[in-house]
């Protein structure tokens, strides 16, 4: 930052699942913030985006929703920063559907009874690092560099998709995750699955499809030789880290017929001899890690699948 | 139904119900070429009995009724996989979501209950509440759909790392999404809105 | 575009100023194509953009055009190699002119159909129309070819000493003096 | 006053569907000085025709109009059949109420009402008419072609078999273009090499043609039977004339491993190189990027090692000025790469298959190459990245083409045949190999065509999957390809060892920058549009200029011959006559009124306007004023929309006839 200049300052959206089984998330992005005298004020009574299930069925509510949250955040100074993948996407898409849409746009006005904010930038906590806060900036503020964690990024589905909506970065081969790992001193490894889908809100409704689509991510990661793997949507972190367990047990002991049962064979994608537990790191974690935050105030301890094994065998606990 | 003989006329194709999705989905679904490059890369496909490339062609011959009594739609995971790669920009995501949005208006013929009921349930959590409340979301979810045992060893766990949270508080600012709620019902009878 | 007429109690009086190689192969394009758009649009054909007078434009509001559409091929593209250019730059100028005087500027309109856009032709008339349409008929410039006749009568009213004697332009000449 | 005559055609039903064509004749006929008015099933069929030449004779006709369809249609046939009747062609004109008019509304009182009003503004237009005589300029009989591919060769040669002189330029170094660097042709599986040189050897040897290679186009002058065109040859650094073709520079050159574009990178070629070995000409030219004597001004061994002391550091790029009378533009297509395109360009690449950094993903010429017996594996197929035999070849078509998000929308038209031809050559080179195929449709009409690929089917044993892929990705040395097959409506995945993509068919790099410079116009893919797309398909809409293969749209080999031996037989037909008519659409100047501001001669593109000095008798300058050349005028008439004093007119389109019509709205 030049001297003069003002310091970044932003308002906040964490959304529902930061506030719950998130909640780490949301922890080590303060702290991480923090750290690097970045403000964040929360949008005082923000509500639920309605995530995937209202756009799922109900494309308008959706849109209300995120219009009502996008008012809301007007009265708050500074770009509107996002943790959440799913929150951000759908706010991002909210904007994008309405300034085409001029019906659409009517109809949302209507429904939240006032004007749609469409201009306030929304901005992801990794786009405000790589680019608004800086790379090169960032590298310099590193106090503890993750030297020697190989890490495995993984975007998702939603950070990126669909082309022209979330302008985060190129929509199949996206960089800004290796950018920021390799400015924090860790190593992202090169792998196979950063962009498939972990079976996001079926982990209620159909625990199953997540069990399969979740293990071939967490396979590819160890053939990629990843310690761990870093995400950036709690819905993902939920998928890897509480179910990692039920997982190796699905898929891990190749006479379970537990779910074979229900969905036949395709579920059995022959075991992996490799097992290895892979903790799950929201990247605001790892990059506070990095600038020599506490550990004990980052949420480890809400993590199922424990990280500090590996942290300690990397010397950086 | 799969195997059923499709007769083709202007009574049994309801082109009417495809024009309603492309309204709603802002996507055409005539453009599709039958690539087959959507149901190449959905991570749902090998859950869906019409795969998504057949969901589309299902449209283009006016047989959407085929399609919700079917679970394909209720598979879809909105990772817009489809969307993305479509080489002849149909936004296929939306057309779910357009079908998806027509089979809960027509209270659901599908067989998906599961998923319904999922989605119904974080949408009356939204309106109760304002935000999410997991613990809630999860236990109805197992009392309705009779799975009471599903994920037994899970809550706990959960509770104890302070990723569940027992009690909720209400946003103070409720009335406004109930008035958000109310607008768009409003609006659907008078018929301003799909 | 298709299905029923609408009945409208204003039908505006469209003229189209195109060039013969794209804007009027375009709409041939819209026509081989059986597109649909307002009859309200009378085409005269031009070799170029670049031989088109701003004079035209003018006679044609006289004539009681309520729109005027120019158009051309698109900038690079043009048959005579860079006569569409040079109507772009004459048109920017006149288009400020006419601002000054205080014609509407969205009842002239300026655009690019090459040969291949049949589906353009049909929207920039169909946009046209509609707007025009919306704005109502225009009077003005019908009603300066009258005024045009008065001026001319009254430069004969001039008396034999030079003297002006109609109070209007006595005043209108006093004001320059 | 004027003796009119008006005909208006009901065109079959076409446009007396939705026009009263009975209304329109008879409200023509009311308007002062039509003298006669009537409508005709067909007009211009004989019948019609002979109904207006005996109109104008029994009425005394002084004008005609005839109310059909757009004059770019059937103005000619009209014109000639009012010539034939006597009256000057040029009075002749059409009201264009079909395309303009029939087939774009559905109100019948209002198209009605259009079409009148149509034939009204046409009347004045007809009224204030003058007559006028064709131009007639020379020919000049000597053709250039721009592109010495399939196309650029043919029709040189045809032309030049004529006995006309024929310049033809090369941009690369060698002439050959894409069908030398192929292995087998569809679907005879002849060598492409063994059919293709011989007729290099016999452009470099026919004494009526002149290469031009590494050269390009720099500047086009002039019009139809008249260009001027500024050639550009591109400093070889060997001197033409004294070089043997020994080769002994390229074995002594110290820098070897440039990647050869020939084989489209996969081969190694030195900094002073011939593309291939047997290009014509057999001169190499130095790569001065590459060449350390350009870089760092130290070696110099080509020079000492050359005997006839060809090799010259000094070389400039030269200029030079040929007159032609007509171009053949034949300068063919490149692939698209999938590769991450530079933001704002509208053409997107392929990340689903890693941007093109995955090596073992190739396109189909990468694959023509290592088919090719003189390719960098000497005819073997070896897979890039480690040289091994690729046991599982998939190959993938309609990448880029049929993708309007990719931004091109078109059929490449030729990768089914050369997919099918694929599959082929490598069950021939590895017989314990398969081949995949992932396609869309198989779109192969054309003679033995779908028999060809049938046999790829049906006796080379190669697996056709109706569907497309979503993704690949390296998975150790496989690349995983993750597709469907939309038949059997399941997911279909193979770990493959080389991947093939049949990508789109795309104009040459700078395709549009030729095209402004010789006045053609070109799609927004920058194809080269055709004047007619059914009956003027080799012609542009620029006269004297022709257009042969895939600069025009994708095409095949035998399609590029057919239509480079057309555009040969065009230029043939111009070259039959010694003088050529044209339009007299030109601009003349009112030497009375004017001033010599000379306003028309800056806008002019066409250079046509001259000074023309008016001397008394005495020979004393009394003014200087416009003078156009009506050769060189091409008749925009920007110059008389720019006029200050109204003294310049164009010939056809006179302010008189343009406000008769405005007044007659």
């Amino acid at each position: 930052m030049t001297p003069g200049k003002k310091r970044l300052s932003y308002s906040y959206y964490p959304g529902c699942s930061l506030h719950a089984s998130g909640r780490e998330y949301d922890i080590s992005t303060r702290a991480l913030f923090k750290a690097l005298n970045v403000g964040l004020k929360e949008v005082p009574d923000w509500f639920c985006c309605g995530a995937t299930p209202a756009h799922n069925v109900d494309e308008l509510l959706s849109l209300s929703l995120c219009a009502k949250n996008l008012s809301l955040a007007e009265e708050v100074e500074g770009d509107l920063a996002v943790a959440c993948a799913a929150c951000f996407s759908r706010l991002k898409t909210t904007q994008h559907h309405l300034k085409e849409d001029d019906t659409k746009r009517k109809q949302v006005e209507v429904a939240i009874d006032g004007p749609a904010a469409l201009n306030k930038p929304v901005k992801h906590i990794l786009e405000i690092l790589a680019r608004e806060y800086g790379l090169a900036k960032l590298e310099e503020s590193v106090k503890k560099p993750l030297m020697g964690l190989k890490v495995a990024p993984y975007y998702g589905c939603l950070l990126t998709r669909p082309p022209g909506v979330p302008e985060l970065d190129d929509c199949e081969d996206p960089s800004i995750m290796e950018d920021v790992l390799r400015a924090l001193g860790a190593e992202p490894v090169k792998w196979s699955h950063r962009m498939e889908c972990c079976g996001a809100n079926f982990t209620l409704s159909r625990p199953g499809v997540v069990l399969k689509l979740s293990n071939a991510i967490l396979e590819s990661a160890r053939i990629a030789g990843a310690d761990c793997i870093m995400v950036a949507c709690p819905l993902c972190h939920g998928n890897l880290d509480i179910r990692q367990k039920e997982i190796k047990e699905a898929f891990g002991a190749p006479d379970s017929t537990l779910f074979g049962n229900i969905f036949g064979s395709e579920l059995h994608g022959g075991s992996a001899p490799d097992q290895r537990d892979l903790p799950i790191f929201y990247v605001t974690q790892l990059a506070a890690l990095a600038m020599g935050v506490a550990s004990e105030s980052l949420g480890f301890e809400s993590v199922i699948t424990d990280p500090k094994p590996l942290l300690r065998d990397k010397q950086l606990l | 139904m799969k195997n059923k003989l499709m007769h083709l006329s202007n009574e049994t194709m309801n082109i009417g119900f495809v024009k309603k999705v492309e309204a709603l989905s802002g996507s055409s679904v005539r453009r599709c070429f039958q690539c087959g490059k959507c149901s190449a890369g959905c991570p749902m496909s090998t859950f869906m009995e019409h795969p998504p490339n057949r969901v589309v062609r299902l449209l283009q011959l006016g047989q959407g009724q085929r399609i919700l009594a079917g679970r394909s739609i209720w598979y879809c995971a909105s990772c817009e996989t489809c969307t993305t790669r479509c080489p002849n920009k149909v936004d296929l995501a939306a057309i779910m979501d357009a079908l998806r949005k027509l089979s809960w208006d027509a209270d659901g013929p599908s067989k998906e209950s599961y998923v319904q009921l999922a989605n119904r349930l974080f949408i009356e959590n939204i309106r109760t509440y304002g935000r999410q409340y997991e613990l809630r979301l999860g236990a109805a979810f197992n009392m309705k759909s009779g799975q009471f045992l599903k994920d037994l060893m899970l809550g706990p766990k959960l509770i104890s790392k302070g990723k569940l949270k027992m009690f909720h508080s209400k946003n103070k600012n409720i009335a406004e999404i109930e008035g958000i709620f109310k607008r768009i019902e409003e609006m659907r009878k008078k018929g301003e809105a799909l | 575009m298709h299905g029923e007429h609408i009945k409208h109690d204003f039908e505006p009086k469209i003229v189209a100023f195109v060039c013969t190689w794209c804007t009027y192969a375009g709409a041939d394009l819209a026509g081989t194509s059986r597109m649909q758009y307002p009859p309200n649009v009378r085409v005269l054909k031009f070799p170029c953009t670049g031989r088109i007078d701003p004079v035209f434009i003018l006679r044609a509001f006289q004539k009681g055009a309520d729109g005027v559409l120019v158009s051309g091929c698109h900038p690079g593209d043009c048959h005579y190699m860079a006569g569409n250019f040079h109507a772009r730059r004459r048109f920017a100028a006149f288009r400020a002119l006419l601002d000054f005087v205080g014609v509407d500027l969205n009842r002239l309109q300026f655009s690019w159909v090459s040969a291949a856009e049949g589906g353009k032709w049909v929207d920039v008339v169909t946009e046209l129309t509609e707007r025009v349409r919306a704005m109502g008929p225009m009077p003005e410039f019908k009603e300066l070819e009258h005024e045009e006749q008065w001026s001319t009568f009254a430069e004969a009213t001039v008396d034999k000493s030079g003297a002006i004697n109609t109070p209007e332009l006595k005043e209108a000449y006093d004001s320059i003096g | 006053m004027s003796r009119i005559g008006v005909f208006v055609c009901h065109c079959g039903e076409n446009i007396s569907r939705t026009v009263d064509v009975e209304q329109v004749a008879k409200a023509a006929g009311e308007i002062p000085g039509v003298a006669f008015s009537c409508d005709y099933k067909y007009m211009c069929s004989d019948p019609g025709q002979t109904l207006l030449k005996k109109a104008v004779a029994e009425h005394k006709l002084d004008g005609v109009l005839v109310a059909a369809c757009s004059p770019r249609m059937h103005e000619k046939t009209f014109r000639k059949a009012a010539e034939a009747a006597g009256l000057n062609p040029y009075l002749c004109e059409m009201a264009n109420i079909r395309e303009h008019c029939s087939w774009v509304h559905e109100d019948r009182d209002m198209a009605t009402a259009k079409a009148k009003d149509i034939v009204k503004l046409m009347v004045e237009r007809v009224r204030k008419g003058k007559s006028l005589a064709p131009i007639t300029v020379p020919v000049t009989k000597r053709a250039l072609v721009i592109g010495g591919g399939i196309a650029g060769i043919q029709a040189a040669l045809d032309i030049a078999d004529a006995g006309h002189k024929v310049v033809l330029v090369e941009r690369e170094p060698s002439i050959g273009g894409h069908m030398a660097q192929l292995s087998e042709t569809f679907p005879t599986l002849d060598c492409s090499q063994c059919i293709m040189t011989p007729k290099m050897v016999d452009v470099a040897n026919h004494p009526n043609i002149t290469l031009f290679t590494y050269s390009e186009i720099e500047k086009v002058d002039g019009y139809i039977g008249n260009f001027q065109v500024t050639v550009k040859h591109k400093a070889r650094s060997v001197d033409e004339s004294k070089c043997t073709g020994c080769g002994i520079c390229m074995t002594k050159c110290p820098k070897k491993k440039i990647p050869n574009e020939f084989d489209q990178g996969h081969g190694m070629r030195p900094a002073i190189y011939v593309p291939f070995p047997q290009a014509v000409p057999n001169t190499p030219v130095i790569d001065r990027e590459n060449c350390t004597m350009f870089q760092s001004g130290k070696c110099g061994v080509c020079a000492k090692v050359c005997g006839p002391g060809a090799v010259d550091y000094e070389q400039q790029d030269t200029f030079t000025v040929e007159d032609v009378g007509a171009i053949v533009v034949a300068t063919g297509f490149k692939l698209y790469t999938i590769d991450r395109k530079p933001e704002g360009s509208p053409i997107q690449g392929y990340g689903e298959f890693g941007y093109g950094t995955i090596p073992d993903i190739i396109d189909g010429m990468t694959f023509e190459r290592l088919a090719s017996a003189s390719g960098p594996t000497g005819g073997k197929i070896l897979r890039p990245s480690d040289g091994k035999e690729p046991k599982q070849v998939v190959f993938i078509q309609c990448v880029g083409s049929r993708a309007r998000e990719k931004g091109i929308s078109y059929c490449s038209k030729v990768c089914c045949m050369y997919t099918a031809k694929h599959t082929m050559l490598y069950h021939h080179k590895v017989h314990d190999g398969q081949a995949y195929v992932f396609f869309m449709d198989a779109r192969t009409p054309g003679k033995g065509y779908d028999e060809f690929w049938r046999r790829a089917v049906e006796e080379e044993e190669a697996v056709y999957i109706r569907g497309m892929v979503s993704r690949m990705y390296q998975r150790g040395d496989k690349i995983v390809v993750m597709g469907s097959d939309i038949q059997v409506g399941v997911q279909v995945e193979i770990e493959a060892d080389l991947v093939v993509l049949a990508t789109a068919v795309q104009p040459q790099d700078g395709a549009d920058l030729l095209a402004q410079k010789l006045g053609i116009s070109y799609d927004k893919y920058n194809f080269y549009s055709e004047a007619h797309a059914k009956l003027k398909p080799v012609e542009c809409a620029t006269a004297g200029i022709y257009l042969a293969g895939a600069c025009q749209g994708p095409k095949d080999i035998p399609d590029t011959v057919s239509q480079a031996s057309a555009a040969a037989a065009k230029v043939m037909t111009l070259f039959a006559k010694d003088k050529l008519e044209r339009d007299p659409v030109v601009a003349k100047v009112n030497e009375k009124y004017c001033v010599g501001c000379f306003a028309c001669k800056k806008v002019c593109a066409y250079g046509a306007i001259e000074e023309k000095e008016i001397r008394d008798r005495q020979g004393n300058l009394v003014k200087k004023v416009a003078y156009v050349n009506p050769g060189v005028c091409g008749g925009c008439g920007t110059c008389q929309a720019t006029c200050p004093s109204k003294s310049i007119e164009l010939d056809g389109y006179t302010d008189e006839q343009i406000m008769a019509m405005i007044e007659a709205l």
